[in-house]
């Protein structure tokens, strides 16, 4: 008998919009000792099954099931009050953000102990405290007696984690639903999170709940897996068969559009046309049909059917024979090699360093961000800059944009040192794709005025042909045309990191700065952005400069890789060859933990 | 009026509990719409605030409320020896509140205190301009040297010179002084909060006067400048005494039970001063056809019944009618708004200006309304309204355009106590006019009745015809007090507060 | 920032609902706008709505009782003060008064505070550092007392009050205009001009500006309030404007001597006070709402 | 901690110094202390005479220079117009105002905080808007006008209350209340805003997932978190009472700083005005520094850092 088996699993939204349909119909089902985990883009409802099963929704959300049965009760006709003994009882819950999700003013020890100190009314406070210390320990917390009288701030976010774990199993819970539990930890940490949970999971014989967005992950974690699209289960499977042989188109483009570790650099990823649906008011036929590239006529009024193929059930509307083949991802066309050139930049012993919490007095409080980190770009390369966060390398980033004077050392560009350079004539050398698409463009402006605001600035072409070339580069970014008027508040994530690209490329710079350019899509978007880098690299001939914590984006595009570690740079040189051959001691453990991460089996 | 029942329910529910308490007690709380922050008669700057002190600090002589007579008091007789040499006997026998005695020596000293300009008292010009200087005779005999002949000076001094010990003083210094005076008066002060309360208790060692003995244990006086405070609590009986109240808090007070009304006199007056000689700077107020304009737009008689009071009336020159020299038979303006409109028109702003009307406490509504009046002329009349110390301060700086000017003469029956101020070329003269400072400086220094008239017919004449300034209405004090109260209603308008008892 | 967010939905960018039609589905916003209007209308049409002329004063017709009294009079619908003048003509003559000290002043307040803001924001160390310490100055200041201060040795009269209240009511603008500047100049697109090569000016203009105008004009909205009240207190006390004007305040200073008998004096002034003030900070809790969602003024 | 406290106590000290130099300009600027201290009758060579005597010639630093150190001990100068020492006679009205604004802050607590909490828990609902729509009457209204009707209320109809002075507890009520109905709405926007915000933090989901009941996550899990913020503000709020109580100590004859600070201002005795608002800037001030204080012992990220 399952731990928790949930049918027919419904969640709606009530918006300004009108009604969200977050989850539509899902059922599964986890045993003893089983990791099951529900995959998907943002938007897919994966995180809202998992609120909604502890009945946790928003307030504007309503749940709807035939039975949601945990340990052979069903919460689903329990009162609030009921729900609360299940709540943090038999079903345990870890949030993704460890840093806010426990409580600050309080210590680790009082929110460790009062989940239990709730449930078992009579537990005395040392006994609590014992089993604390206990499970502390069990999750790898150093001194646990000591961490109990501290507070959250006090702890790194791998540590937070960790505490948030241990108190999740202080009631000794049957189920644990963790929702992107390693998603904002660096990837060193990540693993060795992965590992704990394993651990625990085989020492407790725990049910896990997998919420996730990264399909690499699941891989080796799970052990069956749930896709998650527009709100429903579109294949489920054992985790192996999933990934390695899908079954729903969806799936197979999915996988194509992931980078892949593994694979040298210079194919072309798979990708998704098109946009995720919104799930308002009453929808039928396949919510795929828009994106699907085998769609047909039928999909759009018949309810996708329940399909078996080897090892995984999927939905679709068509028959597994009708689509198979047509889904597979076009890895094949390789971009020639690019012609490397002289050497544009070159940054030497930068220092960069920070005052914190200045005051008019006291300037005691520094931290060096930067410290001594040299590298070298040659016309037309591709250099990928890897590190995790606070690593140094979005500073580095700046300064080589010039934003930024750094405390010691010198960057020179095309053979002139940046101090002696304009900042015109620095525009129209460098420009920076940032990370995020929500506050990378101007609310205020439209899409045709931010790519035309650098002409203006630098006073390039005349002003008459200023709208035509804005036209044209916004074309070769793929932007439709529907959309040059539009404010950025009217597109979509990836559509603004093509407009993003299109200021920055529109002044026909040599060098681009791409400081994490698709961390915040999901995968389909990524490898949209990650081919369209890539075709305009080919084309212009330009140089970038490839921030990215995520070693497989890198390994997918740089010629070159340096690996940044607390403000230096611990090691550089060709990607294949610092892949392949790491030397430092950092970058082996980086590798080793990515590996680890998504190792098969 | 609906509203109108409130107070008198307000006023007759209370009963007098608190007031028996006070008469058994003997002891009477008197409502100040003022605020008292030093006890030195040479410190303050306000009149009212020498009310409260007279009842701790004596003057040589003081004034019979009921006739308005001069009577002995710290001095026991006195004589001219010429118009300008007054010769006082001292009475004998009397103690400061501290035991020390009182002989001709704390009468010099007050004088020389007030004569030395280090120590910057108070109305040294105005109150002790024509006081030369005071000369020992003996012990209980002192001569006072006037700068001229002053026919009123005995008067005055009822009014001024209040007699501080001259050890005493010295040994504490003006500051404790102020905080704690030391006097010969029928009340000793127990206890002084600046600006909030004074309690003072009956000084037992005070000599017979010619009045009597005091009756009252204890006269307190609490700091209550709003109006409606001080009515409310003199209906509930928090407070037995209201001096200067406004005709309209008599209005409201006439409907309570237990609460005593009575209107006295006051040689009081207030005209509106108009900066003809443009001291504060150019301005249409050195126009004559603006001044006539002015004297004919503003209703005086409503301003007057209204504001003031039934028993207020009109007056034609700047001066108290009750005061010997006040020539009231002059040029007179009527109420005309059409009359005034052409002089208006005649004048160098035809069209009208801007004007601020400088007032403070109650003369605000007074330039309120004839704000309000001349804004038929078109002139865009604006209240000034003032703190008092700061009013006086600007109005004797030459700095007032045009102001409200309530002026009490100190209670003197005679012009002497206001004209020389306001028209002899002095701190608060705005006409500068020489016909008109001749004739008052010359009226100052004879002592002959049947001249000094004729003279100030001259000076009242030319003001009037010039309009130099627009003389308003005599002033009315309203009292009122809880029933049981037996005081003597004052006719100068000032009370004298430990002379009154419980019947 | 971190580097691994997968927040971001990259469904289609849902068209934001126009804010005029957001700021019509806001009740409070709605009830505050249609009382300015009304307060706006009554005060630019005082000359043609009132009964009669607001100075016109007669002495025996004083403190007339309002209509719904048992002696009142259609004549002088909320009767009459103590010199006689018609008191509804008063109070709408009054409203262009409150209005213009509101609006001036806020207006002058926010230019001081938005400059001080957006520069202490924009340039941060030792810019802000010391404009920090200016606002915080500023508030140490007794901002009513140092204005009766100024008031006294200044004068009276409208546009000196303005003058005051503009210059003490700026810390607001200040704080709330440094803060927002801080979050929007720390914004990739502000990174992106810089790198594109635009002048301090260029940013603080085009990138900054338009997106910190919604703080601004929720800050005006509270602070013409704030105006209000605090040109009424200086009233009440007998300084800035000047009787015979009709200022709401001034009307409550006079109705005070009038408060056992004639409580009508004051209550019917300090109702179009509050109504105003109202209208204003609804208005600004809607702006707060509709233009600047999730901050807290 | 420490360091934090270290540089608002620089910061504290920089803005009384700055405030200390510009009330002794605006005092040296907005009249002729001679003529103040002369009075009326003074002539010019009296006038002279003061000038040298009070040192009232010499360069405008110096003179700051010396007052800034005789305000260090103390001595602030004296009143104009009493010619007492205007320390004492501030520290006499002090306990009145003091007392004042403790009581309103108490007043607007005791409304803010249960409306508070019950609007943000019911967010949207009834009671919500009811709690919003009476805090945006109470602060449209003018603390004198209110003043005014509790008069009307509890001193003329209803008679319990005294209307004006200062003799017993029974004085602050009415000023309390008005005072305190005008802080009231201030702490009620900033702890509602407080609660919703972090009603909908991760932590408490996280309290929720653990099967917390609501009283114990609402008054343990928010409200130790919603209120710090409040308590910085009440502390302003205390020092910001302390200069904005003249208008109700005008209309409730309370004899505090306010009304010592209001005469002083209508007669120009600057020496008065000028040492209240010094006064009032250093408690202010120090408030801050006061619910820094707090704040940092409320708070383990403040206290450990």
């Amino acid at each position: 008998m399952p731990v928790l088996d949930v049918a027919d699993l419904r969640v709606d939204l009530r918006t300004t919009a009108g009604v969200l349909r977050a989850v539509r119909g899902i059922s599964f089902s986890i045993e003893r000792g089983e990791t099951f985990a529900l995959v998907g883009e943002s938007g897919s409802g994966k995180s809202m099954t998992a609120l909604a099963l502890l009945d946790l929704m928003p307030r504007n959300g309503r749940r709807q099931a035939e039975r949601i049965v945990l340990d052979s009760r069903d919460l689903i006709r329990l009162d609030e009050d009921e729900l609360r003994t299940v709540r943090g009882g038999t079903a345990a819950m870890i949030f993704q953000e460890p840093m806010t999700a426990l409580n600050p003013v309080l210590s680790i020890g009082d929110q460790m102990t009062e989940g239990l100190l709730e449930h078992r009314p009579g537990t005395a406070l040392g006994e609590a405290r014992r089993r604390a210390v206990d499970l502390l320990t069990r999750c790898g917390v150093a001194e646990p007696e000591r961490r109990l009288p501290q507070y959250p701030h006090e702890l790194s976010g791998g540590l937070r984690q960790r505490v948030m774990i241990a108190s999740a199993l202080m009631t000794g819970p049957k189920l644990l639903i963790a929702d992107e539990p390693t998603t904002a930890l660096d990837v060193t940490v990540q693993a060795q999170i992965l590992d704990l949970l394993r651990e625990l999971q085989r020492a407790f014989d725990l049910a896990i709940l997998f919420i996730t967005h990264d399909l690499s992950l699941v891989r080796r974690f799970a052990h069956r897996i749930g896709v998650m699209y527009a709100g429903e289960i579109v294949e489920s499977g054992v985790a192996e068969a999933v990934i390695t042989a899908p079954s729903h188109p969806y799936t197979r483009r999915l996988i194509a559009c992931a980078p892949d570790l593994a694979a040298k650099r210079g194919h072309r990823l798979g990708f998704l046309t098109g946009l995720p649906p919104r799930l308002l008011g009453v929808l039928d036929g396949c919510q795929f049909r828009f994106r699907c590239p085998v769609v047909q006529a039928a999909c759009a009024g018949a309810i996708p059917q329940q399909r078996t193929a080897t090892g995984v059930e999927y939905r679709c509307v068509q028959d597994p024979q009708g689509t198979a083949g047509q889904g597979v991802p076009e890895r094949a066309a390789a971009s020639s090699p690019h012609s490397v050139g002289e050497s544009l930049l070159q940054a030497r012993d930068v220092s960069v360093s920070y005052r914190l919490r200045g005051g008019l007095f006291d300037r005691s409080a520094t931290i060096q961000a930067v410290r001594g980190a040299s590298l070298t770009l040659a016309r037309g390369e591709v250099l990928g800059l890897v590190g995790e966060s606070g690593s140094g390398k979005s500073t580095l980033a700046r300064v080589i944009l010039g934003l930024e004077v750094p405390d010691e050392g010198s960057v020179t560009l095309a053979g002139t040192s940046m101090r002696a350079v304009d900042r015109r004539a620095r525009a129209r050398a460098v420009q920076p794709v940032f990370q995020d698409p929500y506050s990378s463009l101007n609310p205020r402006h439209t899409v045709g005025a931010i790519v035309r605001a650098p002409l203006d600035i630098l006073g390039l072409h005349q002003p008459k042909d200023r709208a035509r070339v804005v036209e044209q580069m916004l074309d070769r970014c793929g932007l439709p045309r529907h959309l040059f008027a539009s404010y950025p508040a009217q597109l979509s994530g990836g559509q603004r990191q093509r407009v993003a690209i299109a200021r920055a490329l529109v002044s026909g710079p040599s060098l681009v700065v791409c400081d994490e350019p698709t961390s915040a899509l999901d995968v389909s978007i990524q490898s949209q952005i990650l081919n369209l880098l890539q075709d305009l690299q080919r084309d212009l001939g330009l140089t970038y400069l490839f921030i990215s914590h995520n070693l497989a984006v890198v390994r997918h595009l740089a010629d070159r890789v340096a690996v940044m570690y607390r403000g230096e740079i611990v090691e550089s040189g060709d990607a294949d060859q610092v892949f392949e051959r790491p030397e430092h001691a950092y970058t082996q453990a980086l590798l080793a933990s990515a590996g680890r991460r998504e190792a098969s089996g | 009026m609906k509203q109108s029942v409130y107070a008198v329910a307000f006023a007759a529910m209370l009963v007098s509990g608190v007031a028996v308490a006070q008469q058994q007690q003997n002891a009477i709380t008197w409502g100040l719409n003022s605020e008292v922050e030093t006890l030195d008669p040479y410190a303050t700057s306000k009149r009212t605030a020498q009310l409260v002190i007279r009842n701790m600090l004596e003057n040589l002589v003081v004034r019979d409320p009921a006739t308005g007579q001069a009577k002995p008091a710290l001095a026991t007789g006195w004589r001219w020896i010429d118009p300008t040499i007054l010769h006082l006997e001292l009475r004998r026998g009397v103690t400061f509140h501290d035991g020390s005695p009182f002989t001709a020596d704390d009468v010099v000293f007050t004088v020389d205190y007030i004569k030395d300009t280090a120590n910057n008292a108070t109305f040294a010009k105005a109150d002790y301009g024509f006081i030369k200087k005071a000369e020992k005779v003996d012990d209980f005999t002192v001569r006072l040297l006037l700068e001229q002949p002053t026919p009123s000076a005995v008067d005055q001094l009822s009014q001024v010179l209040f007699i501080m010990p001259k050890a005493t003083h010295q040994k504490v210094g003006a500051r404790a002084f102020g905080a704690q005076p030391v006097g010969t008066g029928p009340m000793k002060v127990e206890r002084f909060e600046a600006g909030r309360s004074i309690s003072m208790v009956r000084n037992d060692k005070y000599y017979t006067a010619a009045w009597g003995k005091p009756r009252l244990d204890r006269i307190t006086v609490l700091s209550i400048t709003d109006n409606q405070t001080a009515n409310a609590e003199i209906s509930a009986g928090k407070v037995d005494f209201l001096w200067n109240i406004t005709p309209d808090q008599l209005a409201q007070l006439k409907q309570a039970r237990n609460v005593e009304t009575v209107t006295g006199g006051s040689v009081a007056i207030s005209f509106l001063s108009l900066d003809a000689a443009g001291r504060a700077g150019a301005n249409p107020m050195q126009d004559k056809n603006v001044r006539m304009a002015i004297a004919h737009a503003v209703n005086r008689q409503a301003i007057a019944k209204t504001l003031r009071g039934e028993s207020s009336e009109v007056i034609h020159s700047p001066c108290n009618p009750r005061q010997f020299g006040c020539i009231q038979d002059v040029a007179k303006y009527d109420y005309n708004v059409a009359k005034a409109k052409e002089f208006m028109a005649k004048s160098s702003v035809p069209r009208g200006f801007e004007l601020k009307i400088a007032a403070f406490t109650d003369s605000g509504p007074v330039a309120e309304a004839i704000a309000g009046d001349l804004r038929q002329l078109n002139i865009d009349a604006k209240l000034d309204f003032r703190e008092t110390s700061a009013w006086i301060r600007d109005l004797f700086g030459g700095k007032l355009t045009s102001a409200v000017v309530p002026w009490p003469s100190n209670g003197v029956y005679d012009v002497v106590a206001m004209v020389p101020l306001f028209f002899t070329g002095d701190q608060g003269d705005y006409t500068l006019d020489p016909v008109v400072m001749d004739s008052f400086k010359k009226a100052a220094t004879i002592v002959d009745e049947q001249e000094r008239l004729k003279l100030y017919k001259v000076g009242f004449d030319r003001l009037a015809a010039e309009a130099y300034v627009l003389p308003l209405m005599s002033g009315v004090t309203h009292f009122a007090y809880r029933r049981g109260l037996d005081f003597v209603l004052p006719v100068d308008g000032y009370p004298i507060l430990y002379m009154a008892g419980w019947k | 920032m971190t580097e691994t967010q997968v927040t971001a939905t990259d469904s289609i960018g849902v068209r934001p609902v126009g804010l005029w039609r957001r700021a019509l589905r806001h009740p409070g916003f709605v009830v505050g706008g249609v009382l300015l209007l009304f307060f706006v209308l009554v005060a630019l049409g005082a000359d043609l709505l009132a009964p009669h002329d607001p100075y016109a004063q007669s002495l025996v017709r004083r403190l007339r009782p309002p209509v719904w009294s048992a002696n009142g009079s259609w004549t002088f619908i909320l009767g009459t003060d103590p010199f006689g003048r018609d008191y509804l003509s008063r109070l709408m003559h009054g409203a262009r008064i409150a209005l213009a000290v509101a609006f001036a002043s806020a207006l002058l307040a926010g230019a001081i505070g938005a400059t001080l803001g957006v520069l202490a924001g924009y340039f941060r160390g030792r810019v802000d550092q010391v404009i920090s310490l200016l606002i915080s100055t500023r508030l140490a200041l007794p901002a009513l007392l140092v204005a009766l201060a100024v008031l006294q040795v200044a004068g009276s009269g409208l546009w000196i009050v303005v003058l005051v209240l503009g210059s003490t009511l700026w810390d607001r603008f200040a704080v709330v205009m440094r803060t927002a500047v801080m979050q929007v100049s720390s914004l990739d697109y502000v990174m992106a001009a810089r790198a594109a090569g635009a002048s301090h000016g260029r940013i603080m203009t085009r990138e900054v500006a338009p997106n910190v105008l919604g703080h601004f004009l929720v800050v005006f909205s509270y602070e013409a309030g704030q105006a209000v009240l605090a040109a009424a207190a200086l009233s009440f006390l007998g300084l800035g404007i000047q009787a015979p004007q009709p200022s709401w305040g001034l009307m409550m200073a006079e109705g005070r001597s009038w408060l056992l008998v004639n409580p009508w004096l004051i209550a019917n002034a300090g109702v179009a006070l509050m109504l105003l003030v109202l209208a204003m900070n609804l208005v600004g809790d809607g702006l707060r709402d509709v233009l600047t969602p999730g901050e807290r003024f | 901690m420490l360091a934090l406290l270290g540089r608002k106590l620089v910061e504290a000290i920089l803005v009384g110094l700055i405030i200390s130099f510009v009330t002794f300009l605006l005092v040296t600027w907005t009249g002729d202390l001679a003529i103040a201290l002369g009075g009326l009758g003074a002539s010019r060579e009296e006038l002279q005479q003061l000038r040298t005597t009070h040192g009232l010639d010499r360069p405008i630093l110096v003179q700051y220079l010396d007052w800034a150190a005789k305000a260090l001990s103390g001595d602030l100068g004296r009143s104009f117009f009493s010619k007492e020492d205007v320390l004492p006679l501030i520290l006499s009205r002090l306990p009145v105002t003091a007392t004042l604004a403790v009581c309103s802050i108490g007043v607007g607590i005791a409304l803010a905080l249960p409306l508070g909490i019950l609007a943000a828990i019911r967010q949207g609902r009834w009671i919500d808007h009811t709690a919003q729509s009476v805090a945006a009457v109470s602060q449209a209204m003018p603390s004198f006008w209110s003043g005014l009707l509790l008069i009307l209320l509890f001193g003329v109809n209803l008679q319990v209350l005294p209307i004006s002075g200062y003799e017993n507890w029974a004085s602050f009520v009415m000023p309390s209340l008005a005072l305190g109905w005008f802080v009231f709405p201030i702490l009620l926007r900033l702890l509602r805003a407080g609660m919703v915000e972090t009603l909908n933090t991760d932590y408490i989901r996280t309290a929720r997932a653990k099967g917390l009941s609501p009283r114990r996550i609402i008054l343990k899990h928010a409200l130790r978190n919603a209120v710090l913020p409040v308590i910085s503000l009440a502390a302003v709020q205390f020092g910001q009472l302390l200069g904005g109580s003249v208008v109700i100590e005008a209309v409730f004859a309370l004899p505090g700083v306010g009304q010592l600070a209001w005469n002083s201002i209508q007669r120009a005795d600057f020496p008065v005005v000028q040492a209240i608002v010094l006064l009032v800037a250093v408690i202010f001030v120090t408030m801050n520094l006061l619910a820094d204080l707090i704040n940092g012992a409320l708070d383990p990220r403040i206290r450990r850092a």
